[in-house]
């Protein structure tokens, strides 16, 4: 059982090793590259701008952004999806009936059938 | 004088790594989702920094959106790891290897 | 072509063939609602068909005649190509052998109703229907215009043969015998059908109908235009008269497979097993007269050629006697007329291949009369004797059923060729013919003429024993079993159809008594007339042939008297029957002679093991090729798809052991080709 | 907006058919394709064009739209009818409707998913005959494989999934490698085409100078490359010697109705596809190499009817018989004369009816005495008459018996080879093939004597009656198509020869052109 959390590195060091590796030849990257200075942000508000680009209303926003309403709709489909899929995962069958997430387990469900 | 931008991406590679590590090393599934959301943030430093790079708000509108998938995955990943127990007892991730071939 | 006028009179020529086709449909659905379940059908349709027919003859004899395109089949749509029809040619010879075909179809019919009806057979509705393909199939050949239209009904011929010999589907005997003989035929088929196919390349676009028969536009025509030098024809790098050889012998294939020729005559036999009369209908009118009615419709083609003419004369003599020569010993009495058959279109053969077209024509009606007729007698004998076909269980039947037994006589003069019987005068032109040509002609083919000449000469002698072997043991001494001693009785349906051929048989040789004809001097030879009369823009007419074989094969003919040669056939048709009346004539009981024959005689009851021989090709050649090329495919061809796919097999079950379905294995994979990735582009790149 | 319509009726029927109960599910399907067939059937009647769909400007039913931008290629939606693809998809659309009422009796379980496969491939094979394009046209070819697959993998014989997967490896295997040519030529083509749709590409091939160097091949290399992929990978579907070796798995473990219309409209996708690419687009190179071709193809004619003479399993024999008719094809196609080309695809058509009937007997007898293998039956022409005569008929119908069509396609095919030009010895190729049917007329005529007929023995337990109504009246229907091809020939060769006219027209006046 691993519920209690533990260091335990032996068995898997060497696999741990390569995610260290990995930071190697991406620091050796990121170290000897150059980008140049950042433009950053001027005047204004960056939240509004955030606001304004969420909403395809960029006209309005002090900094430069694209239009990200279609985007904004289909996260919120995906999060819909995502709790109705959880939900799903969620449930469990007990004894011939089922079980949900969304179901108060304390009352027997037995006399009713499903839920 | 702003922080070059180099800088953050190490940030980024070592909290990628570090939640690589974590994946790489631990065999309880719980523990697989901390480390993965680790990484997606990792991510959205990324998208920060560059954002500034550039004065450019979409890598910031985009880190937003990230971290509401997040949200999804980590609800859909709790699921599977529901599931995963009722069928195998454990959250052990080396246990359920059943789907290989 | 079609532009010209068409006498109304042969408007009506389609109907002779359609009508059997309509009796077909009619007694196949409707038969079991008729009281003679279909035969009513059939009898009326060829009734109908016999008096087209003689209205037909009677048309053509008032010199109108008719070569048209009746249906278009595949149209020629771009210029560089031609088209494929159906068309009526109706002239002397196809009228004379309309006449014949459904005059015997109407007496098989009539005559089935006592053999079938009255004995009580099941599926008369089909039996009729077949029937009534069999004559419509035969008649549309007949009236064929062109060769690929003959093919198309000379094959649909074999297939009526075919159903009609299996018509006892729930034996084990008539499948098989259907199977032979449809196959074997088939196998003749084949050349013809490569020789059809080599006409119309070669002919075309010499001219734009080369399938045709008769006309200015008919492939016998133009090839002789092109033996000239007036023509240009593709013959495929070949001299033409070599490459005219060539297709003549092999459309000769099919006429060899059909007419029962040396070395395909096998199937005939095997094909008693069929109802006796349709056994009546296939040798006397329908398919193996198919065979040899097709050389004489392109005789113009094959008169082009001195060796394709050699070759048949040949196989007709030899198989004449060939054929005469296993006739000698059989015991069932349907079995010698069988190879009696094969001997007489042996004959026809040789007449059509030594230069004698109206006798070979001559012959074949006179064969197609007595033969008929014969067939017939012993389908009734065999209904007295409650269907036992064995000769040598009868006996003393002459006066039980005298009807039968004269007609039967009738027929067996006309086939031995004693005078003054049908086949006397035919038979004996034949051999006249041949005679004088292989006499006169000066070039090599002579000798194959001569050789031919005498085998059919010697096969006369034959004939008479075989045939009157027969009729004595049949109808002659005391009867040797009890059926024989107590027949069965036969009715008007049987005796109508043996009377009306047992007087034809006796007078039909009139139509052309050459040596009369050359005694007297009198212009008595009414078939060599008739046969003459085509018109001259046909270019079928006999003296066209006379002159093409002149022209081209330098066939002669010797100046002999026809008197001799007569006298020595005869005489030895005479000493045959003689000899069988010596053998099995004198005594109430006769002896089986044949036996001390000894092993000659098993030869040639196993037919010169010919049937093993052909066995042995289908099953231990044919058949161990297939298993072997099966083998072949199995094993190499698809052992090397199978090995294909366990080559994959093999490495994919190697390969997915890395799938260990541990999830942190194939993070660690990703990881580290990831490592190996960067490093890669990095350097290459010059990152670093 | 025919071609749509009918692909619109079939795609929609078959998720009608999909949706509908198990038990109503054959009924549904065969009425609903009965649409397709008054669709095709009024398309043929009202068939108005002389052209070829490769090779001269307009078309009948033709839609061009254009729908997708990919890498510098315009792909279009291009459908349109010729005289080759109009008989090819009535011929689909009927044989589906008559399959579908076969499998009636035999398919008892998971019948709407069944049906409505059937209906899915209906629907592709009018995509392929009709699609002008080479993306949507792949897209089609491809798609007939799937349901095909799954038709043969869930309700096929014991040995199924073996043969399932060989089929569908094999012949995608084949697709793959045809792709792979085709794409060669495609970009060997650089810019002198703007969109996939065959018609331009197959200008543009006419046209000297078009075709430059591609990955190494000069464009005479590359013509050969391509041609040899395309009739590798066409070979495979049709089949020729030696790819042949899916097809009597595939037809032995498929159910009847499957059989039906793999033997009668698969196989001729393959002589479609040759006909359209490689003997239209790539002509000189099949005229250069003619003597090759029409080897494989008399090869496949007599090595197929040798194997079938081998055989006991009586669709096996049907099976190995359709490599044998489908040589036929290659042989005539190869010859480039009018009736030659023109014969064989009557032959395609003709083959598809036959082959059609063939099977459907054979099940049809399979259906009451569920077995067979040639020794376990004999003399069922006591029990089933009719079913019987109908086999008789197809069997004759087989061997090319005059005044069906079967004859007619040969025929036709023998007398284009024979005066060929291109083929050397063209006579003694066509001789060769043509002892063909002897041997058909040999297996045939075996088989049915030992099954058919002599005295009624049954090897296996069940009680043989009259087949059911509605498994022979498909029979009927197909014979009568048959004989009424076979009698009326003009009914589909006038207007098959002048669409294969100007694939002659070109193939001479082109010359030596390369």
């Amino acid at each position: 059982m691993t519920t209690r959390p533990e260091l335990n590195l032996g068995e898997h060091l060497l696999a741990g090793l390569a995610a260290v590796a990995l930071f190697a030849v991406m620091a050796a990257v990121f170290v000897s590259a150059g980008f140049g200075q950042p433009a950053g942000f001027g005047d204004g508000s960056i939240t509004a701008s955030i606001g304004y680009a969420l909403f395809a209303m960029t006209d309005l926003a002090a900094h430069e952004s694209e239009s990200f309403l279609v985007a904004f709709e289909i996260i919120d489909i995906v999060l819909v999806a995502a709790l109705v899929g959880a939900v799903m995962l969620a449930r469990r069958e007990s004894e011939g009936s089922l079980v949900t997430a969304l179901t108060d387990g304390g009352r027997d469900t037995d006399d009713g059938g499903e839920n | 004088m702003a922080i070059q931008v180099q800088y953050y991406l190490l940030l980024s590679a070592a909290m990628f790594c570090i939640g690589l590590f974590g994946i790489l090393t631990r065999r309880n599934a719980l523990l697989f989702l901390m480390s993965v959301e680790l990484m997606l943030n990792a991510a959205n430093v990324n998208l920060v920094a560059f954002s500034f790079q550039y004065g450019n708000i979409t890598g910031q509108v985009f880190s937003l959106f990230t971290m509401a998938l997040a949200a999804a995955e980590v609800a859909v990943g709790i699921g599977i790891i529901l599931v995963l127990y009722r069928n195998f007892k454990d959250v052990d991730v080396t246990k359920a290897a059943t789907m290989r071939w | 072509m079609a532009a010209e006028e068409i006498p109304l009179v042969f408007e009506f020529a389609p109907a002779i063939a359609v009508l059997p086709a309509l009796s077909l449909v009619v007694a196949l659905f409707f038969g079991e609602y008729f009281p003679k379940k279909g035969a009513e059908a059939g009898i009326l349709a060829t009734a109908g068909s016999l008096v087209l027919s003689l209205i037909m003859l009677a048309t053509v004899a008032g010199g109108q005649t008719v070569n048209h395109e009746l249906y278009t089949l595949v149209l020629g749509v771009s210029e560089e190509t031609f088209g494929l029809h159906l068309g009526i040619l109706i002239d002397p010879l196809s009228a004379l052998m309309l006449t014949i075909v459904s005059l015997i179809s109407f007496l098989v019919h009539v005559f089935s109703m006592g053999y079938m009806n009255d004995e009580g057979e099941t599926g008369l509705p089909r039996y009729y229907g077949e029937l009534g393909l069999f004559t419509a199939s035969m008649l549309a050949f007949v009236m064929a215009d062109n060769i690929l239209m003959a093919f198309m009904f000379f094959e649909l011929v074999g297939l009526a043969s075919y159903l009609l010999i299996g018509f006892w589907f729930r034996d084990a005997g008539p499948p098989s015998a259907a199977k032979k003989a449809f196959l074997v035929t088939r196998f003749g088929d084949y050349f013809f059908l490569v020789g059809v196919v080599g006409i119309f390349a070669t002919f075309f676009p010499a001219t734009s109908t080369p399938g045709m028969f008769a006309g200015e536009h008919a492939f016998p025509v133009v090839a002789e235009h092109a033996l000239a030098g007036e023509a240009t024809v593709n013959t495929f790098g070949f001299e033409p008269q070599t490459w005219f050889t060539i297709l003549g012998l092999l459309v000769l294939g099919g006429v060899i497979g059909k007419s029962a020729q040396f070395p395909l005559h096998s199937w005939l036999p095997d094909a008693m097993e069929g109802p006796t009369p349709v056994s009546a209908l296939i040798h006397a009118a329908t398919m193996v007269a198919a065979g040899v009615y097709l050389v004489a419709r392109m005789y113009g083609f094959y008169a082009l050629s001195p060796t394709a003419l050699g070759v048949i004369a040949l196989t007709g003599g030899f198989t004449a006697l060939f054929a005469a020569t296993m006739g000698v010993v059989k015991q069932e009495i349907k079995q010698v007329l069988a190879y009696s058959t094969i001997s007489q279109y042996g004959y026809i053969m040789l007449g059509l291949g030594g230069g004698g077209y109206v006798a070979a024509v001559f012959h074949l009606t006179t064969h197609a009369v007595f033969k008929a007729l014969l067939f017939l007698g012993a389908g009734s004998v065999i209904i007295a004797m409650h269907h036992n076909e064995n000769m040598w269980d009868m006996g003393g039947l002459k006066e039980k059923m005298p009807v039968t037994y004269y007609s039967f006589l009738s027929g067996s003069l006309a086939l031995a060729g004693i005078i003054p019987f049908a086949g006397f005068w035919s038979k004996d032109e034949v051999l006249f013919e041949t005679l004088v040509h292989g006499l006169g002609t000066p070039t090599a083919s002579s000798t194959l003429l001569l050789i031919g000449y005498a085998f059919g000469l010697v096969a006369v002698f034959f004939t008479g024993f075989y045939t009157f072997r027969m009729v004595f043991l049949t109808f002659h001494g005391e009867p040797r079993t009890d059926t024989a001693e107590d027949p069965h009785g036969v009715r008007w349906n049987v005796k109508a159809p043996l009377a009306v051929l047992g007087v034809l048989a006796a007078t039909v040789g009139f139509i052309n008594m050459t040596p009369v004809a050359e005694l007297t001097g009198a212009h008595i030879e009414f078939l060599h007339q008739w046969l003459d009369m085509a018109p001259e823009e046909y270019l079928t007419n006999v003296h066209h042939y006379t002159e093409v074989l002149e022209t081209a094969s330098h066939y002669e003919a010797a100046h002999i008297s026809p008197l001799a040669p007569g006298a020595v056939s005869l005489a030895l048709a005479l000493g045959g029957a003689g000899l069988a009346y010596q053998l099995y004539g004198t005594a109430a009981h006769p002896e089986p002679h044949t036996e001390k024959l000894g092993s000659i005689r098993t030869l040639l009851m196993h037919n010169y093991y010919l049937d093993e021989f052909q066995v042995w090709l289908a099953t231990g050649v044919t058949y161990r090729v297939a298993r072997a090329a099966n083998t072949f495919d199995q094993g190499v061809v698809d052992g090397v798809v199978n090995g294909v796919s366990s080559v994959s097999l093999f490495s994919g079950s190697r390969v997915r052991r890395i799938q260990s379905g541990v999830v942190s294995n194939y993070a660690s994979l990703i990881t580290l080709s990831l490592v190996l990735l960067i490093a890669f582009f990095g350097i290459m790149g010059g990152w670093f | 907006m025919m071609v749509e319509a009918l692909l619109a009726v079939t795609l929609i029927g078959a998720a009608m058919t999909f949706l509908s109960d198990d038990e109503w599910a054959g009924r549904v399907a065969a009425g609903i394709s009965v649409l397709p067939v008054v669709g095709s059937l009024w398309m043929y009647a009202n068939f108005q064009n002389v052209g070829n769909a490769l090779l001269s400007g307009s078309l009948a039913y033709e839609t061009t739209i254009d729908w997708i931008q990919l890498g510098g290629y315009t792909i279009q939606w291009h459908v349109g009818v010729d005289g080759v693809s109009m008989p090819l998809i009535a011929l689909s659309t009927v044989l589906t409707t008559l399959a579908i009422v076969s499998a009636w009796t035999p398919i008892d379980e998971r019948q709407s998913q069944f049906y409505g496969l059937m209906l899915l491939m209906e629907a592709s094979l009018i995509g392929v005959f009709s699609a002008l394009d080479f993306f949507a046209w792949f897209v089609f070819w491809e798609g007939v494989l799937i349901p095909m697959y799954f038709l043969i993998a869930v309700w096929g014989g014991p040995r199924r999934k073996y043969a399932a997967i060989k089929f569908f490896v094999y012949t995608n295997v084949a697709s793959l490698v045809m792709f792979l040519g085709f794409m060669a030529l495609v970009f060997g083509l650089g810019d002198s085409i703007t969109v996939l749709g065959l018609p331009e590409i197959a200008q543009a091939l006419r046209e000297p100078g078009n075709l430059s160097t591609f990955f190494g091949m000069s464009p005479g290399v590359l013509r050969l490359v391509a041609f040899t992929a395309m009739f590798a990978g066409f070979a495979v579907k049709v089949p020729v010697f030696p790819l042949h070796t899916w097809l009597p798995d595939a037809h032995v473990e498929a159910p009847t109705p499957v059989s039906v219309m793999l033997a009668g409209v698969l196989l001729k996708m393959g002589t479609y596809a040759l006909l359209r690419f490689n003997f239209t687009m790539l002509q000189e190179t099949a005229k250069a190499n003619a003597a090759l071709i029409a080897t494989f193809g008399v090869v496949s004619v007599i090595y197929g009817a040798m194997l079938a003479l081998a055989q006991k399993d009586l669709k096996r024999i049907v099976a190995y018989s359709s490599i044998s008719s489908m040589g036929y094809v290659i042989l005539g196609l190869v010859a480039f004369t009018p009736h030659g080309v023109g014969g064989a695809t009557f032959q395609m058509i003709s083959h598809g009816l036959i082959s059609g009937l063939m099977f459907m007997a054979v099940g049809v007898i399979y259906n009451e005495t569920h077995t067979r293998m040639v020794g376990d039956i004999s003399g069922i022409a006591d029990r089933m008459p009719w079913t019987v005569g109908i086999f008789l008929a197809a069997a004759f119908g087989y061997m090319g018996l005059p005044l069906m069509s079967g004859f007619i396609g040969e025929v036709l095919v023998f007398l284009g080879s024979f005066r060929s030009t291109v083929l050397p010895n063209a006579p003694l190729f066509t001789a060769a093939a043509m002892f063909g049917i002897v041997v058909v007329a040999g297996y045939l005529l075996w088989a049915m004597q030992r099954t058919l007929f002599g005295e009624y023995e049954l090897a296996t337990d069940y009680e043989v009656g009259r087949a059911p109504l509605h498994d022979v009246v498909p029979l009927a229907i197909l014979l009568v198509l048959v004989i009424a091809l076979g009698s009326s020939p003009g009914i589909a060769y006038n207007m098959i020869q002048r669409a294969v006219n100007p694939i002659l027209n070109l193939a001479f006046a082109l010359g030596g052109v390369l």
